[in-house]
């Protein structure tokens, strides 16, 4: 449980050679799959993750449906072999603590009062993981919702910042997450910079968790410009193609 | 029960509005907090029973002896689990964990977990054999914010707990050679956030009506954060939650560590 | 599995002090709880319990539901902290058979063709055990049932006797009920004395059932004693409060 | 379905009024019983096919080495497990063994255990290594009092069974050494009160009619009893049941102990 | 995993004394069991088993219901002692496969469409094992669903063929299975001879798989004639009660 | 849904009577495949991530070091998995495999299994130590042959697959040190049956018009077999569809055992 020591910044650069404030590489690409009704891939730095959007559809079992708006499930799933040792399949108690807190950042966001009594589900699937696999999921899944065309008022970005050798740096990988002292994932409706989702583990007085707030809207901010870009960059495909 | 949630919180939301809480409270006072540490001090190796307002949470502590982790061979283990009991709510249903007791479960675990609350070092045995500690949280009735009254409880049980004497390779049951190794009282505080206010340890009531929740469990610096509910918060709101945590959990601590 | 031999009546007095026809000290309190319909704790000794009862509700799923008559049904769980050597959550083979007989008992009393198609339900937890928890359970759970104002044709009072060190003893505590020879709980309408729920184990002759049979019928009569106070004093309580 | 078992209840319940049974039986008589032990020996260590009226229920005994419980160390360990199989009847359903199962199991295994019917302490090994007798009752046609017809299963596929030769740690399967030591021949009967009277063996339809059941597992004393049903039962009704569970049981145990 | 080399045919016999070509022994029961609507029993070389029909009956859960035609369900279950290692009870991977071809092979024969959002369930428990324990099932199955009179195009016979000690053999019994080089086990339309379940492991050349197709699809002729025999022998006995 | 299936499968079967498929395939002609090996490794000891058509595979190798078969004590182990994700198709749910995942799964497992495709001796580390090969599938996007895209992904991954070190009883992660052994390349094909054709790779309509479908997973020689669907094959078409597979197999094995 003890983490050990380790020098994770060196001369201002971090393992990988990022600056403290800079993210990994992102790609994003824009329907991808050809069942569901929206789809997204993300890689970012590592890590590899496919999200899909099924509906608005019937909602089942019944009695889960709300007659004044729309329910969005989430289910975030870790692939056995994502990871070095590998994950038996099925939920664990993390998976099914992120697919709680997912449903509830993207239902910030979703129209969901214009389709009373249907489902919304989206699905998160971690092909490779290393570190940060929640932000990579949300801002996938917020890709394929608009993919899917379903309303939503904003898009959702999301990336963590974190302390590591007593520095509070942007979008923590592995290796930093592992032997680091804190880590505060969050993501925020691209425009409005409000938080939907937060969580925090480690140590961090008031003003170092400020500090790492701020610099994580920042990173989600440059994260929505590449959402963006993808999403536009689909649309155009699509023209080119008709 | 679907249209009295739904007057309930249309009431507890006018109410806020005008700077009011059902129960007269201020926005930044917690709820009437006791805790019984020891309650089931003849079979479990620690407890603490806690009333928050009307919720009702009995967190019991189970030390067993079992092997460590492969990256810290030389340290033992802590297991949190929470049970949202049937008998607490209409709403809760027999049967496996499900998200939100997962939650709950989670965030507790990280408080504790994060701020190196337990000693885990000192519960080394020998070469693959150290104490593994269980957590078991057991709410009882649920009126509202279990997060803090299963993280206060969690804490004070720890608190409570004694190791059991450990001879010839056997636990003996019922005699305990020293306390539990705690080394600080990380505190949970919840804020809610009903109608743009930020009040403190909502009520059943305030639940059905709030935006959005913030748990901040704090030491000496913020340990883990959880927020909850389909609603956003802005940054002032955010760093406001987090004074009002610290703030709270002066007084907490002080009832955790006393008795 | 073999039972060691061990004194445990010595000059007439069991290890904690008791005559053979003695109960352990009982405690009960009435409508502990908030959001349960009705509710009791019940301290026996060591065990320390609760119950709660929920309805009569809309009964789901609904291929369960009876037109004749509510379907009372039962958990009975013991905590995992409520024994020395942790019990893993959830439901045993144990805690199962204890559940089942516990709701044929308790459906003997109350009169269930009032409210067709519904659910009562009854939670049991066992929070500290220490032998004999199943009458306790149904004592609380008797109690509840009233506080929670269902209609009953009579209460359930519940006791357990047994044989030990050759004797047979009313209300076998843990040690007792360990090392002794047999076990043999039962639930009783108060009043007629006939009996709703009757287990039993280990070895006994006919006459020695009889006996055995008799003093557990003596002690629920105790016990129901116990339960009329405690329901009275909560009534008055109500009317002094009002 | 339910309605003809409600007309059929009436029909059964007028009946024991008059002092008939549907089949003619006397309210102290057994359905015709036949064992078939060694039914499934090619492959099981013991087994024996019961018949029960229409009842039918197959019991096997599968030997293994295992560990023993901590604090019976020299003992070996028994474990009743109960299927009701869905082909048994139209209310059986697929998946893991559901309340009227792990009931069924739990009696069957308390006549066994409590009567020390098995020699456990001739099932020793080795330090930490003692032979697990498995019971597995497969119920497969579900006419009415499966626990007798279970019970009575049990105890005669534990006569039937043998210990398999155990060499260089190692089970040699399809060869046994000797008889598992079986002590004494526990017989549970099971009576049912219909309209006041007790009757003994309750056929299906019986079963619709009965207000309760009373098992009573007996050797030369008693080992073993449970109540069941929604009904009471009064002092003299007990006693009743138990003088007729020691006669019955008589007749029964001859046959389990023959051929 | 590797097969050892075993001596599975000397001077033209297997161990057990049968030619190449020979079925094991197989004796058929038709209605065994009360409470199921049609029934049968199978012996066949040291296997035994029971097969069971309910239905056509109301199909839970309602969504499974096809308004065109009946849904014939099948559970394969193998008891736990009819192996000699003890098998844990409840469903492994093999036999949900089993249960899924055996319901697929049942469904080509019976007429559905006459049962429309009707369930047909087919049980099936191996009570002893000694290979082929699929085909014994699909026989005593299709027995059963004669037995309880439901509309079929034609019977279901099943039979293996496999490849032992280089040699294309009739119905493997246990050691021939496990030291044998290929399995080839096949259900057939009795009179059509088309196949409605064909599964297949080992190593065979093409030659070789039909010559074992062939051989199988044989056996499976000689099984239909003791099933009919025995359909017959209880039509019979059910006009000479009559 | 079921309406659009429903006359899907009409327009399709009127076609293939035709001669002819939707998108305009022979019958004998397998979609366009993709297979991009190593696609995470990163983490993965092997993987392969196959495009069949519009069908999306990924299966992933990841080693461990475990028992032996007490049948085998030298041999190494393998296990395959597969999981049809919800994200595949708007049919399948979470949760554990059903009878098609299941199916699934044996159908490939039998293929690699029965050609001895893994030299399983060489994956004998120690005395009850050997590696243990966990293949996963994860099926991404389901339109039709969802064998087919597993079973050449499963081999196609093992091809991709490297050994970890093994060092001071512990596997150093992401380090390896040979390649997998594997002796020869098992390829799945499967054929459908449609208004009395025998055509090869059917997709998601052909699937829905389907009376059976039959799979044949070769190498010299045929190692695996399995049919489906509520149809029934005559003796030709088997013959056929065992020429056309071993034929399909040729083009798809030299494109897995390529890159």
């Amino acid at each position: 449980m003890e983490k050990p020591d380790m020098e994770l910044i060196k001369d201002g650069k971090r393992l990988d050679g990022r600056r403290p404030d800079e993210l990994r590489e992102i790609k994003i690409e824009v329907g991808v799959l050809k069942r569901a009704t929206g789809s997204a891939y993300v890689e970012w730095g590592k890590n590899k993750v496919l999200a899909a959007v099924y509906g608005p559809r019937e909602l089942h079992p019944k009695f889960l449906r709300n007659p004044t708006k729309a329910v969005l499930r989430c289910i975030y799933n870790l692939a056995p072999f994502s990871v070095e040792d590998r994950k038996r399949p099925g939920p664990d108690r993390r998976s099914v603590e992120i697919s709680k807190v997912s449903a509830e950042a993207l239902s910030s966001v979703v129209m969901l009062e214009r389709y009373p009594n249907a489902g919304i589900d989206v699905y998160i699937e971690i092909l490779q993981a290393d570190a940060g696999t929640r932000c990579v999921g949300l801002t996938a899944a917020s890709v394929a919702l608009a993919d899917a065309g379903i309303p939503m008022k904003d898009i959702v970005a999301a990336c963590a910042a974190g302390k590591i050798s007593g520095e509070i740096v942007l979008d923590l990988m592995k290796e930093e997450d592992n032997y680091g002292e804190s880590d505060l994932p969050i993501a925020v409706m691209s425009r409005k910079k409000d938080v939907v989702l937060l969580q925090m583990d480690g140590k961090l007085t008031r003003e170092e968790f400020k500090k790492a707030y701020e610099l994580a809207v920042n990173g989600a901010t440059q994260v929505y410009e590449i959402q963006k870009a993808a999403l536009l960059k689909s649309v155009n495909d699509v023209k080119i193609e008709g | 029960m679907d249209i009295e949630a739904y007057l309930r919180r249309d009431y507890v939301t006018n109410l806020i509005k005008e700077g009011k809480r059902l129960d007269n409270r201020k926005f930044d006072e917690y709820r009437k907090l006791e805790i019984n540490k020891g309650y089931v001090g003849e079979k479990a190796d620690g407890s603490a029973y806690v009333s928050l307002g009307d919720t009702k949470v009995l967190v019991g502590i189970s030390m067993d002896v079992g092997e460590p982790y492969p990256d810290a061979p030389t340290s033992g283990v802590m297991t949190v689990n929470a049970e949202l009991r049937p008998m607490a709510s209409p709403h809760f249903e027999a049967g496996p964990p499900g998200e939100e007791a997962t939650e709950l479960a989670r965030v507790v675990d990280r408080g504790i977990r994060e701020s190196g609350a337990i000693d885990t070092e000192k519960l080394f045995i020998e070469e693959d054999k150290v104490w593994v500690v269980f957590v078991d949280i057991h709410v009882l009735d649920h009126y509202g914010n279990m997060i803090d009254a299963s993280g206060i409880g969690a804490i004070a049980a720890l608190l409570d707990a004694k190791i059991p004497k450990y001879e010839d390779n056997k636990i003996i049951r019922g005699e305990h050679t020293v306390k539990l190794p705690v080394t600080c009282t990380p505190i949970p505080c919840t804020t809610a956030k009903i109608a743009d206010c930020v009040i403190v340890d909502p009520d059943m009531d305030e639940e059905y009506a709030m935006d959005s929740r913030l748990t901040v469990a704090t030491t000496d610096t913020i340990n883990a954060m959880q927020k909850g509910g389909q609603g956003t918060l802005r940054e002032e709101e955010v760093l406001d939650a987090i004074d009002l945590s610290f703030k709270c959990a002066k007084d907490i601590r002080r009832l955790v560590e006393g008795n």
